[in-house]
């Protein structure tokens, strides 16, 4: 049992909170703000790395590891104890946030450099990423709630960081008014699964619930399924994310995006498909889908219409969340072979969709740095200033929506394919229109930030510092190798996090005993057949060697005219033939704004889009109705058709 | 123990109406503390039994003697800790909004919207 | 908001001289008995926070601001945490998991019998005093400081 | 050895035959065939087939100049990676049973492919900081966001029908559903997928930019929208792009309505495509673009967004129910 991997799991989630409590005892003082710079991404380093050591054992080797605390092992085959159970899909996610919180934390390094109070900040910075990595490891429902719980708090304080800012204030004012709402629908489920299950213990709980099924567990049902939509940002509890990414700064707002919706959807997926075991209902395969589908086309057509950068962003992100959602409905299909399309489709997209929205507000958050705006209106011609952000900043773009070769593609292309082979045509439709969608959203971004006009205020603005630069380096190679591998990431990472999913028996024997969960279930548990054949793999190897031979014998055959240019430019000022032309109007007057662009499909769908603006009216109880209703609506959903 | 049961919903329902109806900002964290209550209240109500005793093993327990369910009371502090802490960040927000604001109207704080 | 008001009730003050030490020492006794009886570290805790309540009550909020420090009670809270932190990898360190008893030795019903648990319980204990203190504290110094943090704001 | 011996086909496909060199000369004399097409239509004599070729070439030899508000390099890339995605499509796309490259699911690579090179468009003339080229994108971003919704439902509509036949369920291939032309007939010839074809018909003109739907580009109004600045090489490059798109618009509705097995000799069905094809762009470029005048760009979308979408709507609906 003691193996040298046996322990990682804990030391992942403690040595966070060590770095806290250290740099908690600290204080304010300015000499030792290096010293706590470096404990934040020592620690977060440190999850990192010991999250990594476990990869071979249970990815590769597909062992699940179990962990009691405190060495409360069950007694008589009942959990006693707080359990922490990693298995491959529980490690993919706590990778993916333990890598993300590792980035955040080095471009924090400059990034946060004009505020004060850092040591609250990175005090708060690390319990945030504990409790993520905490929650995904856990295998213990209440346990769960607490990591929420103070992910919750570290993630409102943090919003409201800057609280000489009326936006950060406001936005931490909702999310807690919405995140506590949340929360205590989870609690208020996991209370009443509690009633009837007398346990805590995720497996168990499965074990227990299988065919087990009563009024007071559909109703807990419910609520943790609305509880945890809140979380994981789906319509209609979407709109706290919103003003706390806009306002919160930029390495949490990545946090938020990026990472901690993805807390939300783990959550989902595990109640879906282990304690509930819901794969092969047809009704809450439709219910998941339509959830997502819902998510991703309000979602986006918001973000069409923003005006200001993170927010745009943040609707684009819960777009993407829609697409998840959706891929993880497919999985709960009877047919075995598109469920397994659906669930790697979706797992993908979790990790895609964690490199590229961290990218793009990393990008945001360096814009912010060093212009202090991020109303599109007022920006502007930022791309010969600041040319690797623009460079990035199109990366992400390339990638969220989904251009080969890029990381996007290969996962938005299994869930196109799994939504439609699942006999879901219209989904597949609003899905890529939808992509369509945030590829329109982004180069409004693209138009109105980096390119068009230099604005006279923003003419001395310098390219970001090289600690900032480094994340973005990093996660834009990120969305090139994923989406030059395909094959190899979706081999060694997602089809083991999709097959330990399915892998239910396997699960609650490895914390009880063997053949505990063939007692519970009342029939033999196999081990799931995945089929991965309907998953044929995009494999762009091939043809990407082309694309580089034509790329550089054009690059090769073009540099001549691009170097015999080059000289021209600069020294030919006085010529007006190097002027744009504007057709004699005045430069002042004819920067085109973001609020001119796409006003053709503005003019067609006005009603639609003043009537879903109107909605997001920015009252709290408004909000909380909204909920309130979602949860109503599922309620009555699960209770007429289970 | 049914009127535990009813009353806890009640309360839940109650935090849930205050939350949504008031506009006061004050009045929705009294909404939401109060919801919490609620919770706890059914967390306790569902430990509960009839003639238990406190769950703690000492040598003068008599024969026949049955505990209460402590998994959740745990719970319940735990809740009560969560709601605490909820109800101090919130209210030191409203601190907040009112010196950015000069109002706690919630219909007045809602500069993010659209 | 009403401002400048001094709470001098001789009825409110004598109780809570009564009532002080009483919740102090209680807190203290539900602390060290955390795993013979019902209650524990966090209940004690807050029993001794309720402390500082009582005193804004009965002396009104400079009373408090003088008696305790606020910048103190972070600390407190940290080394707290840090004790429950170190005393949790103690199992690590002696080769069991995380929060394993490892210093258990005694007869059950003993003050001294639980071993961890009764340093853990201890370290939660000071940890929540001091947190919920510190929170009590910030709670009642922005109540009565809203002028003055309003100028920080035109800062 | 071995890997020079797959690399060096591999080199002739995207250098010579369906890649470069043929996009390039196929696609500059369909322009050709198109413009002469519809000056006889206009009753004029109009321009030697060749027209094209030395346009492209009189533009390649004239300077190309850099407005100083550009961004140099995004302003020089753009138009290059257009015009290579473009040009891989071309190697998707089989011609009667014979393909290049084979996936499972090419025909969502080229959804997306196709994209690129009006996005390449919109990238180009955003980083030149002209407004005339900023309308210009906001248009080319609706005109494409309009075309776009029929055409995904087009391709879902073929997928099943193709898939329903091979694997019983959907497939993305584009092998396969050549396979399924030869099984059993031409895609045109089944009544559930006319409505699809008279749909993607309309499309190409969107798609390649051509008068009814180019506002986007509208000279009159934005004087060429985004490539208001392009001059020289990188404005030849643009009209090669648009030629090549013509081409490959052309080819894919080939291939996915009148695919087949075609002739066992692969020149004959070099031939029978390029036929094909010219009849294809006669039918839906040249005759729309003499007919009728430029729309707004709220009328493309409100345009696109009911006929083409209602008719390929009707056949995925009939696709789905076995029709």
């Amino acid at each position: 049992m003691t193996s040298y991997f046996s322990n990682l799991p804990i030391i992942a989630i403690l040595a966070p909170f060590l770095g806290a409590f250290l740099v908690g005892l600290m204080g304010g003082r300015k000499k030792l703000l290096n010293v706590q710079r470096s404990i934040a991404i020592a620690t977060t380093f440190t999850s990192f790395l010991s999250l990594i050591y476990l990869i071979k054992p249970v990815i590769l080797d597909k062992y699940i590891v179990a962990y009691w605390m405190g060495n409360w092992k069950p007694e008589s085959q009942w959990a006693i104890g707080i359990g922490l159970e990693v298995d491959a899909f529980s490690l993919f996610t706590a990778l993916i946030i333990a890598a993300a919180c590792f980035l955040s934390a080095i471009y924090s390094f400059k990034y946060m450099e004009e505020d004060n109070g850092l040591d609250k900040y990175y005090v708060l910075f690390q319990l945030l990423s504990a409790s993520m990595i905490g929650f995904v490891l856990t295998g213990d429902v209440f346990n769960m709630y607490v990591m929420l719980e103070i992910m919750t708090f570290a993630a409102i304080a943090l919003t409201s960081f800057r609280n000489h800012l009326y936006k950060s204030v406001e936005a931490g004012f909702k999310y807690i008014v919405i995140g506590s709402l949340g929360s205590s629908f989870i609690l208020l489920g996991t209370i009443l699964l509690y009633s009837q299950l007398h346990t805590l213990n995720l497996a168990q709980m499965a074990a227990l619930l299988h065919g087990n099924y009563t009024p007071v567990s559909i109703l807990a049902l419910a609520f943790m399924l609305t509880g945890y939509a809140v979380k994981a940002f789906m319509v209609p509890c979407h709109t706290w994310p919103v003003d706390a990414h806009m306002a919160a700064p930029s390495s949490i707002s990545m946090l938020l995006s990026g990472i901690m919706s993805k807390t939300g959807v783990y959550a989902l997926v595990r109640i879906l498909y282990m304690i509930y075991q819901s794969t092969g209902r047809p009704e809450m395969e439709f219910l998941i889908i339509f959830w997502g589908t819902i998510t991703m086309l309000v979602g986006i057509t918001m973000a069409v219409v923003q005006t200001d950068f993170k927010r745009l962003l943040a609707f684009s992100s819960v777009s993407q969340i829609g697409y998840i959602m959706v891929g993880f409905g497919v999985g709960l299909s009877v047919n075995k072979g598109v469920a397994v399309v659906g669930t790697m489709g979706a797992l993908f997209h979790m990790l895609n969709h964690a490199t590229f929205k961290s990218l793009l507000f990393l990008c945001a958050g360096a814009v912010l740095h060093q212009t202090g705006t991020t109303d599109l209106n007022k920006l502007g011609g930022l791309s010969k200033k600041m040319p690797y952000t623009t460079a990035f900043f199109i990366i992400g773009t390339l990638s969220i929506s989904g251009i080969p070769p890029f990381n996007g593609f290969v996962s938005k292309w299994l869930i196109y394919q799994a939504s439609f082979e699942a006999g879901y045509a219209p989904v597949t439709i609003i899905a890529l229109m939808a992509s369509v969608l945030t590829l329109a959203s982004l180069i409004k971004v693209i138009q109105s930030v980096f390119f068009g006009q230099l604005k006279e205020e923003y003419k001395d603005v310098k390219e970001v510092p090289l600690f900032m630069r480094i994340p973005m380096m990093v996660l834009s190679a990120i969305c090139i190798i994923v989406g030059v591998v395909p094959n190899f990431v979706s081999k060694y990472l997602i089809e083991p996090a999709a097959f330990s999913i399915y892998n239910i028996g396997n699960y609650i024997d490895v914390m009880f005993e063997k053949g505990y969960a063939a007692k519970m279930f009342k029939e033999t548990v196999s081990i799931p057949s995945m089929d991965y054949t309907l998953a044929g793999y995009w494999n762009p190897l091939s043809w990407l060697i082309l694309f580089m031979i034509l790329l550089i014998a054009l690059i090769l055959f073009f540099s001549f005219g691009y170097k015999s240019s080059n000289n021209k430019v600069i020294d030919d000022l006085i010529n007006t033939r190097y002027e744009t032309f504007t057709g004699g109007e005045k430069e002042d007057y004819n920067h085109l704004g973001e609020n001119d662009m796409f006003w053709g499909m503005r003019q067609d769908f006005g009603r639609y889009f003043r009537f879903i603006k109107g909605a997001h009216s920015g009252v709290v109880n408004d909000y909380v109705l909204w909920v309130v209703a979602a949860c109503a609506i599922v309620t009555i959903y699960l209770f007429t058709l289970m | 123990m049914l009127l535990n049961y009813i009353g806890s919903f009640l309360i839940i329902i109650l935090g849930l109406y205050i939350t949504i109806v008031k506009k006061n900002l004050i009045k929705i964290v009294i909404g939401m503390s109060l919801m919490d209550s609620g919770i706890n209240l059914l967390l306790i109500s569902i430990g509960f039994r009839q003639g238990g005793t406190a769950p703690i093993f000492m040598s003068d327990l008599k024969p026949g003697a049955f505990f209460v369910d402590p998994v959740p009371q745990a719970l319940t502090l735990t809740s009560i800790v969560i709601g605490a802490c909820v109800t101090a960040l919130a209210l030191s927000l409203v601190i907040k909004i009112k010196a950015h604001y000069g109002s706690i109207d919630a219909d007045k704080v809602r500069r993010l919207n659209g | 908001m009403k401002k400048n008001i001094i709470i001098k009730n001789s009825i409110i003050k004598s109780c809570a001289n009564i009532t002080l030490p009483i919740a102090l020492i209680l807190g203290i006794y539900v602390i060290l008995h955390g795993h013979l009886s019902p209650g524990g570290g966090f209940q004690g805790g807050v029993l001794i926070a309720g402390a500082v309540a009582i005193v804004f009550t009965a002396y009104g909020y400079k009373e408090v601001l003088s008696l305790f420090n606020a910048e103190r009670a972070k600390t407190f809270e940290d080394i707290g945490a840090l004790g429950y932190v170190f005393l949790g990898t103690l199992g690590l360190i002696y080769g069991y998991t995380f929060c394993t008893n490892v210093l258990w030795h005694s007869t059950p019903g003993k003050l001294y019998s639980s071993g961890t648990i009764f340093w853990m319980n201890f370290a939660v204990g000071y940890k929540v005093l001091a947190g919920l203190g510190f929170l009590i504290i910030m709670l009642v110094s922005n109540l009565y400081q809203t002028s003055e943090y309003e100028d920080e704001e035109e800062k | 050895m071995e890997a020079l011996k797959t690399l060096l086909p591999q080199i002739f496909y995207v250098l010579i035959f369906p890649g470069f060199l043929f996009c390039f000369i196929f696609g500059l004399f369909l322009s050709g065939i198109d413009r002469k097409m519809v000056a006889r239509m206009q009753r004029r004599i109009g321009p030697p087939i060749m027209q094209p070729f030395y346009d492209f070439f009189k533009l390649v030899g004239k300077d190309h100049i850099i407005p100083r508000k550009a961004s140099k390099k995004v302003f020089l890339l753009a138009p290059i990676f257009g015009l290579i995605s473009i040009v891989i499509i071309a190697l998707f796309i089989p011609i009667f049973g014979f393909t290049f490259q084979n996936n499972t699911a090419d025909i969502i690579v080229i959804l997306y492919l196709i994209t690129i090179p009006a996005l390449s468009l919109v990238v180009g003339g955003s980083s030149s900081g002209s407004p005339f080229a900023s309308i210009g994108i906001s248009r080319e971003m609706v005109t494409m966001l309009s075309y776009e919704l029929p055409l995904v439902m087009i391709f879902l509509a073929i997928g099943r029908k193709a898939g329903a036949a091979i694997n019983g369920n959907v497939t993305f291939s584009l092998a396969d559903i050549s396979k399924y032309q030869s099984m059993s007939g031409i895609m045109i010839s089944k009544w559930a997928l006319i409505p699809a074809a008279i749909a993607f018909l309309l499309i190409i003109p969107a798609e390649v930019g051509t008068v009814p739907f180019d506002v986007a580009e509208a000279e009159t109004e934005i004087c060429e929208g985004p490539l208001v600045e392009y001059s020289g090489l990188y404005l030849g490059i643009y009209k090669l792009t648009q030629a090549v798109k013509m081409f490959i618009m052309g080819s894919l509705f080939v291939a996915l309505f009148f695919g087949g097995s075609g002739f066992s000799n692969i020149y004959l069905n070099i031939i029978l495509m390029i036929v094909a094809v010219i009849i294809t762009i006669v039918l839906s470029v040249s005759f729309v673009r003499s007919v009728l005048g430029r729309l707004k760009v709220e009328q493309t979308l409100k345009f696109f967004w009911t006929v083409p979408t209602a008719l390929s709507a009707i056949s995925l609906i009939l696709v789905y129910l076995k029709f």
